[in-house]
C-alpha cells in the first residue's frame, strides 16, 4: 500500500505496462524530456529510450496514423493526445481508421492501441483545455472507451487498456490528477476488476447517481451530503462508456427505481441520454421517475472566470434527487 | 501479364486502371517478399504483383467484403478509400521495420521497405503531408509512389498543384523522383532504387510517375462531362502496353507465339473473372456481426440474435 | 406545380439561392464542370462562373477551413462533402472552429456557412459511401443538423439553411435521391415551415414513428401497412435532428402514449437515444411504453450485399410497435 | 515600444513572446490598415500593432473572454490556439479580398492582403499544409510568416523538419524567404514586400524567421527539464531589443533622454496592466448561454433558467 496521485498511478501503470511487454510503445507530443505537459510519462524515456518513448512532430492526424502502422507491424503503440481540445485532427484516423481494422479486415488484422486524453474542465485554463468529448468515441462502434476516476483505476485500467487487443480510448479526469488515494500494486491485472464493469461505490436504496471520471467525486460527495439528511443515494462509477455494463445500471435501478447520470459534457447527445433511454428499455415499470441528467450545458465550454456555474456540483446533484424524489 | 492486365482494366466492374498498367507493374514489381504496401483503390496491377487472385480483387466491389484479400499473407494492406489515410499507416508501419531492426542490417531478405501507392489529388491532404514530415522525421524506410494520372475525378492536377508534385518532396527534405509513368521500364527502375535507398537506412523517396487515367474515374462516372478527347487520343499513342511489346518484339522477347500464348491467357482469365465475380458467394447476414470487438459485446449479440429470429422467419438460414 | 426528384429540388434551391443572394458561393470537389458526382450542382457553373462555384483541392479541412475564412470577410459559402464518409478529415475545423465562433466572439462574428451532405446507405456501394454521422455534429453546440426526406423540403430547407446565420449541417438521404414529389415554387421563403421545425406527416392515435431522412420513407410504408391492420401510426419527420423541436414531438406522444424513433445510425449513441430520453422527461406519466428504437446495429456499416439486413426496413418497425402495444 | 512589449514579454501572465519582439513588431507595422491578420496565443506583439490595448489581451489570459478584442474593429483575429487552424481561415479570408476585387487594383488603401502567423511546430500540422495548396492553387494574396523560435514547447525544431522550414514553400509553389527574425528592420522588410506581392495580386509567400523562444512556453512550463542554458545564453547576446537600441543610438535617433522617457512608458505601462488586470471584470454566469446560435433555443433558455433560480438562491445578482 503507498499513497500517492492520479497521475502518479498512471505513470506507474505506464511503466509497469512497458517493464510487462515490449512491444508497448508510447508516442505523443513532448511526452519525452519533458514528461509530458502532466509529467504522465515523467522518467519513462530516461528509462525506456527514445524509440520506447517517441516525441512526435506536432500533427495528432499525423500521431495516430503512424501508430495505426506501428501496431499493424505488431507494436501496442499507447498515444498521449496533450488535451481533449487537440483530438479533433486525428477525429478521421481514430474513428475511420483505428475503430474499424478489424471489422474491416473480418478479423484478420487488429489494432490494440491506446489513446490517453486528459479529459474535463475545472482547471481555470484558456479555451480547449477542458473540453468532454467521450459521446463522440463512445457512439463509435469499434471503439473501447473508458474513464478513471481514483489512482487505482488509473494505474490498473491504463494497463488493462494497453493489454487490450481492442482499441481503447483512456479518459483521465484532468482536474482531479493530484487527487491522492491508496494504491495497492501487488495484484495482478486479471484478478483486478475489468475495465469494462461499472464500479458500485456507495450502497443505497433511494436513488442511483451514475457518473464517470472528475463528477464520480462529485457524486461521492454529494452522497454524503444527502446521507446526513437521511436520503440513501447508491453511486455507480461508470468506468466504461462504451460498451455500457447495462447489468450493473440495470441491477442498481431496479432497486431503487429512480437514476440521475452525472457528466460534465453537454446533455444533449451525452452519455447521459443513452444510459437513460438504455434504462428506460430495461427498467420500464420498475422507474418511479425519469431518469435525470445533471450535466454541463448545452453551451460550448464557457471562459474559465465563470466555468464553475458550468459545471455540475453537489448542489445541482441534490436538486435533482429532490426532484427526481418528488415524482 | 501486363496484358491480362490490360484486359482486367477493360472489365470496368471497378475502378479501371486503364493507362497506368506501366507504372502499377513496373514499381509493383520491384517490391520484395518482405516489403510491404498499401494502396488505393485504383492499385490492382499491385495487386497482381503481390499475388492476389484477380477474382478476390472483385469481393470489395461487389460488396461481400470490405478487404478483398488477406493483408498478412500477401503484405499488401486492402484497398483504401479514404484519400490520403493509408500515407500515414506506412509509414507507421516502416517506423515499426525500423524499430525491429530490419533497416540497414544489410542481411538478403532480411531488410524490409514499405510504399504507399496513392494519386495526384491525394497529393492536397492533410494527411499525406503530415506522413511527409513524419517519414522524414524518423528517416523511416517508406516510398511514396504518387501516379500522377491527371485527374482526380474531374478536377485536373494543376488544382492540386501548380508547380511538379514531384518537387512538393525537398520542401520536406525527401527527395523527389519523377519518372515516365507509362514506361514499365523506368518505374521499375527508380522504384527498386528508391527501396534500395530505405531498406539500407537511407530515408523515404517521393516518386512522381507521370502517367494518364485513360478510363472513367470508375464506372458510375462519365469523363466526356469534364474532359475533351483530345488529351485521349495524345495519351492513347503512349499506350504503356503497347510501348512494351514494341520494345519486347525488338529485343526478340516476344514473338507471335508468345503473344497469342498471352492473348489466350488474358482471355480465360478474363473469362474466370466474368464466371466466378457472379459466383462470389454472399457473406451470412449474421456475419455482419462478427469482429467488431475481440471479445463479445452484450449489444451487438443481442441484436444478432434479434436479426437470427427474423432470419429464421423468413426461413433463411 | 411541377414534379422533381430530391437531386433536382437541392439543384432548383441552390440556384435560387444563388439568384437572390450574390454572397451565396458553392464550394466543394467535383462540383464544376462535373456538376457533383450526385449532380446537385448540375449546370451552376456555367451559369454563375468558377468563382461561385468553385471546384476545390482535394482536402475536406481545407475546405471548410477556407469557407470559415471566406465567411468571415462576408461570404455565404455552400460546402459539398462528396460523401458522408468523407467528412471526418474535416472534423476539427467543423465542430471546433465553425461551430464556435458566434459563441467565441460573444455574438461579434458569425458563420453563416452551410454543408450539404449526401447521408445514409442502401445504394449498393462500397465502405465510406453509406455512413451516418449525424449525431457526431447533432451532439455539437453551435452546429444546426438538419435532414430533407423530400422534394418539397429538399427545395426549401437548403435555402433556409442558407438563409440561416448559424453554421448548418444539411444531410441529404442519397438513396432517395431520385424520389419523385410534387413542387410548388410559387410560395416564399419565409412563409413555408421553418427548417427547425419537425412535420406531422400523417396523424394517427396508436404510436408515434419519428423518423428523418432515408427512413421517413419507410416509416410511411409501415404506417400504410398498420393501417391495414387498422393500427393508426402517427408519423413524424423529424426535420431538424439539432436542436430538436420537443413541442411537436411530446403534443404527438402526449396524445399516443408510445414512441418509436427510426434511423439508420447505430443506435448507441444515436439520435433515437436523445429524443427517448427528452420523451421519458417530459412526458413521463404519459407513456404507456418505454420509447423504442428501430436502427442500423451497433457495427460499422456492412458490406453492402448484406447492407438490406442492416437498413430499418417496414417490417422491423411493424415489430417494434407490437412490442411497444404489448407493455 | 519594442521596449514596452518586452516589458510585456516579462509579465508572465501568458505565453510570452520574450525574444520574439523583432519578428512581430517588424512585421507588424509593415501590415496596413485595409489588411487583416490571424495569429496564435503568442503573437502580443501583432496585437499591439494592430491598435489592441495591451490590459484587453489579458482577459484572455484570465478567463473573461474567450476572444480578448473586437477582431472587426482591429482587423485581427484573437489568439488561435488550435494549432494550424487559422492558416486556413486567412487563406479562404484572403480569397474573399480577391473575389470582392481587393486585389491588384492598385488604388492606394483599396488593395488588401493576409497574414496568418504561426510556430515552427505548425509547420507539421495537416491545415497549415492544407494552406499552402489552397493559396497557391488560386493564387491567393496570403502570407504566411511562420517564427521559428527553435522550440515547440519541449522539441527542438529539428524534430519537425530537418531542412530549413522556409524550404516547405517552393514544394508547394510559393516563394520562401527566410529572414534574421531578430532583425527588426529585415523583418519589416521582407513582410512588406511580401505583402506588396500579395495585394498586387502577385499570389502568397512564406516567411520563415528565425529566433529564439527566450522564455517559458507558457507561464505552467519549465524549459530546463528539456533544454540548457548554453542556447539561451547564444541567443541573449542577440537580443532584438539591445540590437535596435545600439542601431538607433549609432543614428542618434534615440538618446538618453528618449530612452528614459520610453523606459517610463513601459514602467507605466506595466503598472496599470498589473492593476487593471485584477480589475477586469467576471462575466455574468448567465452570459455562458449567450450567442450560441443567432436565434433562441429552447433547451439553452430552459437551462438558463435553472441557472437563473440557482443565482437567485445564492443572492447572485
Ligand atoms: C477523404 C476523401 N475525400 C474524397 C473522396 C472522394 N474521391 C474518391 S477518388 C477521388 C479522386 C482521387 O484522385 P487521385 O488522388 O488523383 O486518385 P485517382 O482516382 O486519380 O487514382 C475523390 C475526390 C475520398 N474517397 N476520400
Ligand atoms: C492541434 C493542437 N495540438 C497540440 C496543441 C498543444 N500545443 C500548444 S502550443 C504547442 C507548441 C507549438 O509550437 P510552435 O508552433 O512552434 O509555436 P510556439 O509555441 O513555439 O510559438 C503545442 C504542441 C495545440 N494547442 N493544438
Ligand atoms: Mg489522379
Ligand atoms: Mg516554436
Amino acid at each position: 500500500m503507498e499513497e500517492l496521485t492520479i497521475i502518479q498511478a498512471v505513470n506507474k501503470g505506464l511503466r509497469r505496462a512497458m517493464d510487462s511487454d515490449p512491444e508497448v510503445l508510447l508516442m505523443g507530443e513532448d511526452i519525452g524530456k519533458l514528461g509530458g505537459v502532466f509529467r504522465a510519462t515523467e522518467g519513462l524515456q530516461k528509462d525506456f529510450g527514445e524509440d520506447r518513448v517517441i516525441d512526435t512532430p506536432l500533427a495528432e492526424s499525423g500521431i495516430v496514423g503512424t501508430a495505426i502502422g506501428l501496431a499493424l507491424y505488431g507494436y501496442r503503440p499507447v498515444v498521449e493526445i496533450q488535451f481533449d481540445g487537440f483530438v479533433y485532427p486525428a477525429f478521421d484516423q481514430i474513428v475511420v481508421q483505428l475503430a474499424r481494422m478489424r471489422y474491416r479486415s473480418a478479423g484478420a488484422l487488429q489494432l490494440p492501441i491506446t489513446i490517453r486524453m486528459p479529459f474535463g474542465g475545472g482547471i481555470g485554463s484558456v479555451e480547449h483545455h477542458g473540453e468532454s468529448p467521450e459521446a463522440y468515441f463512445a457512439s463509435t462502434p469499434g471503439l473501447r472507451v473508458v474513464a478513471c476516476a481514483d489512482p487505482t483505476d488509473a494505474y490498473w485500467m491504463i494497463q488493462q487498456a494497453i493489454a487490450s487487443d481492442d482499441p481503447v480510448i483512456f479518459l483521465e479526469p484532468k482536474r482531479r490528477y493530484y487527487q491522492k488515494g491508496e494504491l495497492d500494486t501487488t495484484a495482478d491485472l486479471t484478478s483486478v476488476l475489468p475495465m469494462y464493469k461499472a464500479k458500485l461505490l456507495v450502497e443505497g436504496s433511494d436513488c442511483t447517481i451514475i457518473s464517470y471520471g472528475p463528477t464520480v467525486a462529485t457524486a461521492l460527495q454529494a452522497a454524503r451530503l444527502a446521507a446526513e439528511d437521511g436520503v440513501k443515494l447508491e453511486v455507480i462509477d461508470l468506468r466504461s462508456l462504451s460498451p455500457l455494463d447495462l447489468e450493473t445500471l440495470k441491477t442498481s435501478v431496479m432497486k431503487t427505481g429512480r437514476a440521475i447520470v452525472v457528466h460534465e459534457a453537454s446533455s444533449s447527445g451525452g452519455i447521459g441520454g443513452e444510459v437513460g433511454q438504455c434504462l428506460m428499455q430495461s427498467c420500464f415499470y420498475n422507474l418511479k421517475a425519469p431518469v435525470l441528467r445533471v450535466t454541463g450545458y448545452d453551451t460550448p465550454y464557457p471562459p474559465s472566470r465563470i466555468e464553475d456555474h458550468y459545471l455540475p456540483d453537489a448542489d445541482r446533484i441534490l436538486d435533482a434527487v429532490e426532484k427526481s424524489m418528488s415524482y | 501479364q501486363a496484358t491480362a492486365l490490360q484486359r482486367q482494366g477493360e472489365l470496368g466492374l471497378w475502378a479501371p486502371l486503364l493507362g497506368q498498367e506501366a507504372a502499377q507493374i513496373g514499381s509493383g514489381r520491384a517490391l520484395e517478399a518482405q516489403d510491404y504496401a498499401f494502396t488505393t483503390y485504383r492499385e490492382h496491377g499491385i495487386a497482381w504483383c503481390r499475388g492476389v487472385d484477380p477474382v478476390d480483387m472483385l469481393r470489395f466491389w461487389r460488396g461481400t467484403m470490405h478487404q478483398s484479400w488477406d493483408a498478412n499473407l500477401h503484405r499488401l494492406y486492402g484497398y483504401q478509400v479514404i484519400i490520403g489515410a493509408h500515407a500515414l499507416h506506412a509509414t507507421g508501419y516502416a517506423m515499426g521495420a525500423q524499430h525491429a531492426g530490419r533497416v540497414g542490417t544489410g542481411e538478403p531478405g532480411r531488410d524490409q521497405a514499405v510504399v504507399a501507392y496513392f494519386g495526384d489529388g491525394a497529393m492536397s491532404e492533410g494527411d499525406v503531408n503530415e506522413a511527409f514530415v513524419f517519414a522524414t522525421a524518423y528517416q523511416a524506410p517508406v516510398v511514396f509512389f504518387c501516379q500522377n494520372n491527371q485527374w482526380a475525378i474531374s478536377e485536373p492536377t494543376k488544382r492540386q498543384s501548380l508547380v511538379p508534385l514531384a518537387q512538393r518532396a525537398e520542401g520536406f527534405g525527401l527527395p523527389g523522383v519523377r519518372v515516365d509513368g507509362n514506361d514499365v521500364i523506368a518505374c521499375h527502375a527508380v522504384t527498386a532504387e528508391a527501396l534500395n535507398r530505405a531498406r539500407s537506412g537511407q530515408g523515404p523517396t517521393l516518386i512522381e510517375a507521370v502517367t494518364y487515367r485513360m478510363g472513367a474515374h470508375t464506372t458510375s462516372d462519365d469523363p466526356t462531362k469534364y474532359r475533351d478527347g483530345a488529351d485521349d487520343e495524345l495519351w492513347r499513342a503512349r499506350d504503356p502496353i503497347e510501348r512494351l511489346r514494341i520494345h519486347l518484339q525488338e529485343k526478340n522477347v516476344l514473338n507471335e507465339e508468345l503473344e497469342a500464348e498471352l492473348a489466350r491467357e488474358a482471355a480465360s482469365l478474363a473469362e474466370r473473372m466474368r464466371v466466378s465475380c457472379r459466383e462470389l458467394p454472399d457473406p451470412h447476414p449474421l456475419s455482419m456481426f462478427d469482429h467488431v470487438y475481440a471479445g463479445s459485446d452484450a449489444r451487438i449479440d443481442e441484436q444478432r440474435r434479434e436479426v437470427k429470429a427474423i432470419l429464421d422467419e423468413e426461413g433463411v438460414s
